[in-house]
């Protein structure tokens, strides 16, 4: 059956490994720097006084709902540059059934010449 | 024998009888109480897992044991030499994919308990979800070509009613009629290529069929049948468009599900390739000058094209999405391509025989991500089910600093986000690094292509995170509470899976993983285990 | 020949059925598409357990000495039970779409915004 | 939907019981002639189907309480896997039995003698063991599944029609 050692066996590539011990300690260690550098902050922090209101240059705070970074916003560099790639994808993704059916028996007839039965 | 041997004896019919038996017992015990409804599914779950623990205990006890069970019967082959009765042949692998079903499958239902409570026609929704997952253990068991087919039929059948559950909702009996006309064209595809079988060698088991195969002409046509029908079902790309309908508009508790039959159909091209045609696989197929081309060279080279071609559509498509449930059903078209991927190169490489350990080893990660991705992909879907259940919202545009009031379902989507993106210390991480590891050798551009994908797929889900649970706390959502305990367990439950097998990789890939890939590596075994050397 | 011409049949049933899935765009038409694949690979069954000159195997005081095979008429009739089940659950989806989008037409079905 | 005229309505009265006795013969006879639970089943469903065209959902609806149809599909399903665990579950009390799921424990076992008479003694008036019962479970499986599928698309197009 299963022993105690079995646990802290090393999982090894020619490329990397894990131990689960090793790894342990690691993100052990980081958790503890994480930790001190958390206690050099400011002490004097105090909650619900002026101190946490949001500070724009001096300009009016925006609505909650205008201030987040809604998702169709992030990555907009990302889709933008890709415009070309992103406009054949979505020619693809139709939504009709029938296409569906269309790129399968495609797939089968290129798997088809592909086996040499044609 | 005493009690336990004869439950083991026949463990593998009753982990597909028993959810089944449930599954009508369902409507007449709803008549008398909701809550004992609820608990009898549960209770008929958990039964059907104890089975599956036991038989597993049965399986990895001897290496490379076969469990076979005869329906109606003690002997494989009848009197006069045919081999028509049904077998249910358990072996590693099986009892692999068997697991993962399990862990799923008791997550979903008790996840369901809450999740679809303010719901009418529950009576229903147990049984067809119970009929789901006697469906999915079905393909994963069985040994029969044609009981393959009705099991799948089953299993997409009542996911299919599933899908359309809310049918208040437009979209989702859309995405329902969508998968009911692919999974009923594969799976016919399917049914003409077992037809095709039939007709040459007379016998449906996959174990006679194995031993018998030639490789002729229409062997050939039967090989492309399947593995087209069984490669849209577990949605590869370019023939996945059904799969983000089909889970963004299901409830996700029956998403999950979902993941697990789709997984049980990619389980099933694996038998079909390794098992059925596993003898065949080095046979020459064309001589271009002095290049012979194998079979597995060619079929490996293009499952990898489309495993690449998977994994690429899957994540862009994902990073432009902006509906939470059809971007977590990308990502999970992503992850099938890793795994195809894996594949594709064992099967390249398997079965030369200069480089035999690149092969296994792809396999071996392969196999493994099939676990971690139904862990992964089914933790999020439920993260997602649970952020809708809490907000009724399912665009990202309009959520918003969800963290500040759900603390656990955050904390559970961080755990799914660095398991899908294959960072340490979660599951993801260990296979992506054997997938890594032997794609590097089979051809460097894979392995990049790989971790890019991987790396644009931490970039998906670090959007996901930003949008939905960080930022401000938005006022329309002052009203939010933590998700109910029964959602929360059915999350923890995997997310503790997530984080062992993640700590722990080396301990699942000897004991679970191996066995697996020793049973699709060696189909001489399979065949004489199970028709016991007699050539019928 | 004249034993060719199910499978003839067959291969025409198929490709009638896929024709009609992926051009027609009607639902309906649809739907009928995939009874016809399912017709068609049922009639193969059902060919392949014929054999020259044989007769049902129910009939044991018949002359003829051979017999059709049974196997593929008990496949055929799952796939038939199977094909029913399917059939009615796509006639029932194809009600609710028309009840929420009245039209049939596939492209016009699914396209909102939520 | 509405009913039909009355020629339509004279004919299924006298053609509806014949319909009924045929589909029953044929799921009683399953296991000696061609047929079985699901043929019988789908011919004594769609003679009610006929019943349906002729006189109107309306008037079926009124006749059929619908809630009670998936009663009696559960009851047909629970039958079927009742006998084939009954199979497995002779082990429990006879531990020598080669017990097995859908073992055919009526006829040719000498392990339980009442089974076994049972079985002999209806094997001579030329039956299969379970396989007559089962056929009866899946024929009142199919006939109230069908029945209820055909009911409920009739009642929505009764409701298109009152809009």
């Amino acid at each position: 059956m299963i022993e105690i050692q079995d646990f802290l066996r090393t999982l090894g590539t020619d490329s990397g490994f894990w131990n689960p011990l090793v790894w342990g300690i690691i993100i052990i260690i980081a958790f503890l720097v994480v930790y001190i550098i958390r206690g050099y902050g400011k002490k004097e922090y105090k909650k619900q006084t002026e101190q946490t209101k949001v500070f724009l240059s001096g300009n009016p705070e925006l609505e909650k709902e205008e201030m987040h970074v809604k998702a169709s916003n992030i990555y907009w560099g990302f889709m933008e540059s890709f415009k070309w790639l992103y406009s054949g994808l979505d020619k693809m993704h139709t939504g009709n059934v029938s296409d569906y059916i269309l790129w399968f028996v495609v797939i089968m007839g290129v798997f088809f010449i592909i086996l040499g039965v044609i | 024998m005493n009690i336990i041997d004869e439950l083991i004896f026949h463990s593998p019919a009753l982990i597909v009888a028993i959810p089944l038996l449930g599954a009508f017992l369902t409507p007449l015990i709803s008549k008398i109480n909701d809550k004992l409804r609820n608990g009898f599914v549960i209770f008929i779950v958990l039964l059907t897992s104890a089975i599956v623990l036991l038989l597993a205990n049965d399986i990895y006890s001897v290496c490379g044991k076969i469990h076979t069970y005869v329906f109606g019967g003690t002997q494989t082959i009848t009197e006069g030499g045919f081999a028509i009765r049904i077998l249910f042949e358990v072996d590693g692998l099986n009892i692999f994919m068997a697991l993962i079903a399990t862990i799923l499958a008791i997550a979903g239902v008790i996840y369901s308990w809450a999740f679809m409570k303010e719901n009418t026609g529950l009576d229903k929704y147990y049984t067809l979800y119970l009929l789901m997952i006697a469906g999915m253990f079905g393909m994963i068991l069985t040994g029969d070509m044609f009981n393959f087919f009705v099991f799948l039929e089953i299993s997409s059948i009542a996911s299919c009613a599933l899908i359309a559950f809310w049918t208040n909702k437009g979209k989702a009996v859309d995405a329902g009629f969508k998968y009911i006309v692919i999974s009923a064209t594969g799976a016919l595809f399917i049914l003409f290529a077992v037809a095709i079988l039939y007709g040459q060698y007379n016998a449906l088991n996959m174990a006679v069929l194995a031993s018998k195969i030639q490789f002729s002409f229409l062997d050939k046509i039967a090989l492309v049948l399947l593995i087209s029908g069984l490669a849209m079902k577990a949605g590869i790309v370019p023939m996945h468009m059904w799969l983000p309908d089909a889970y963004g508009r299901a409830p996700s508790s029956v998403t999950l599900i979902l993941i697990g039959v789709t997984q049980a159909s990619l389980y099933g091209a694996l038998r079909m390739i390794f098992t059925v045609y596993g003898g065949n696989l080095t046979n020459t197929l064309n001589q271009i000058g002095d290049i012979n081309i194998d079979l597995n060279l060619l079929l490996g080279i293009f499952i990898v094209g489309l495993s690449l071609l998977t994994i690429f559509i899957g994540v862009l498509m994902a990073l432009k999405e902006n509906n939470f449930k059809r971007m977590i059903a990308f990502a999970a078209v992503a992850e099938i391509g890793y795994m195809i991927l894996a594949i594709g190169s064992a099967l390249t490489t398997a079965f030369s025989t200069t480089d035999t350990t690149t092969g296994v080893m792809a396999l071996k990660g392969g196999i493994f991500h099939i676990l971690n991705d139904a862990l992964d992909v089914g933790l999020l879907f439920l993260v997602a089910g649970a952020v809708y259940y809490a907000t009724k919202e399912t665009s990202l545009n309009s959520l918003g600093g969800l963290a500040r009031n759900m603390k656990y379902t955050t904390i559970f989507f961080l755990i799914g986000l660095l398991a899908v993106s294959g960072m340490p210390p979660m599951n993801g991480f260990a296979s992506k690094l054997i997938i890594y590891q032997s794609t590097y050798q089979v051809n460097p551009i894979l392995a990049i292509v790989a971790i890019l994908c991987s790396i644009l797929l931490l970039a998906v889900f670090v959007k996901v995170f930003h949008s939905a649970f960080l930022g401000p706390k938005l006022p329309k959502f002052d009203e939010v509470k933590e998700v109910p305990k029964s959602m929360l367990l059915a999350m923890g439950i995997i997310a503790v899976i997530i984080i062992f097998i993640g700590l722990f990789p080396d301990l699942v890939l000897n004991n679970i993983v191996q066995p697996a890939v020793n049973a699709l590596t060696d189909h001489t075994n399979y065949i004489s285990n199970v028709i016991g050397g007699i050539q019928p | 020949m004249i034993y060719n011409i199910p499978y003839i049949a067959v291969v025409a049933l198929i490709l009638i059925g896929l024709y009609a899935v992926i051009f027609k765009r009607n639902l309906i038409k649809i739907v009928i598409g995939i009874t016809l694949i399912e017709s068609g690979v049922n009639l193969f069954l059902i060919t392949l357990a014929f054999r020259k000159d044989s007769v049902a195997p129910i009939y044991r005081g018949s002359g003829s000495p051979l017999m059709s095979l049974p196997v593929p008429h008990a496949l055929t009739l799952t796939s038939i039970v199977i094909g029913v089940a399917v059939l009615a659950l796509m006639l029932s989806l194809v009600v609710h779409i028309y009840r929420h989008y009245g039209t049939l037409d596939s492209r016009k079905i699914g396209g909102e915004e939520e | 939907m509405r009913g039909m005229s009355r020629i339509v309505k004279t004919v299924t009265n006298v053609a509806f019981p014949f319909i009924m006795i045929y589909g029953l013969y044929v799921i009683a006879h399953g296991h000696l002639t061609p047929g079985g639970g699901f043929q019988g089943g789908a011919i004594v469903a769609s003679g009610l189907a006929m019943l349906l065209v002729a006189y109107g959902s309306i008037w079926v609806v009124g006749k059929i309480k619908e809630k009670h149809l998936p009663v009696l599909e559960s009851v047909g399903a629970i039958g079927f896997i009742g006998l084939a665990f009954i199979g497995v579950l002779l082990i429990l009390f006879y531990t020598s039995y080669p017990a097995s799921f859908f073992k055919n424990f009526l006829i040719g076992q000498d392990v339980i003698p009442i089974f076994n008479e049972i079985g002999k003694g209806l094997a001579n008036i030329n039956t299969a063991g379970v396989i007559p019962l089962m056929n009866f479970a899946v024929g009142l499986k199919v006939i109230a599944g069908l029945f209820a599928i055909v009911l409920v698309m009739a009642y929505s197009t009764r409701l298109k029609e009152e809009k």
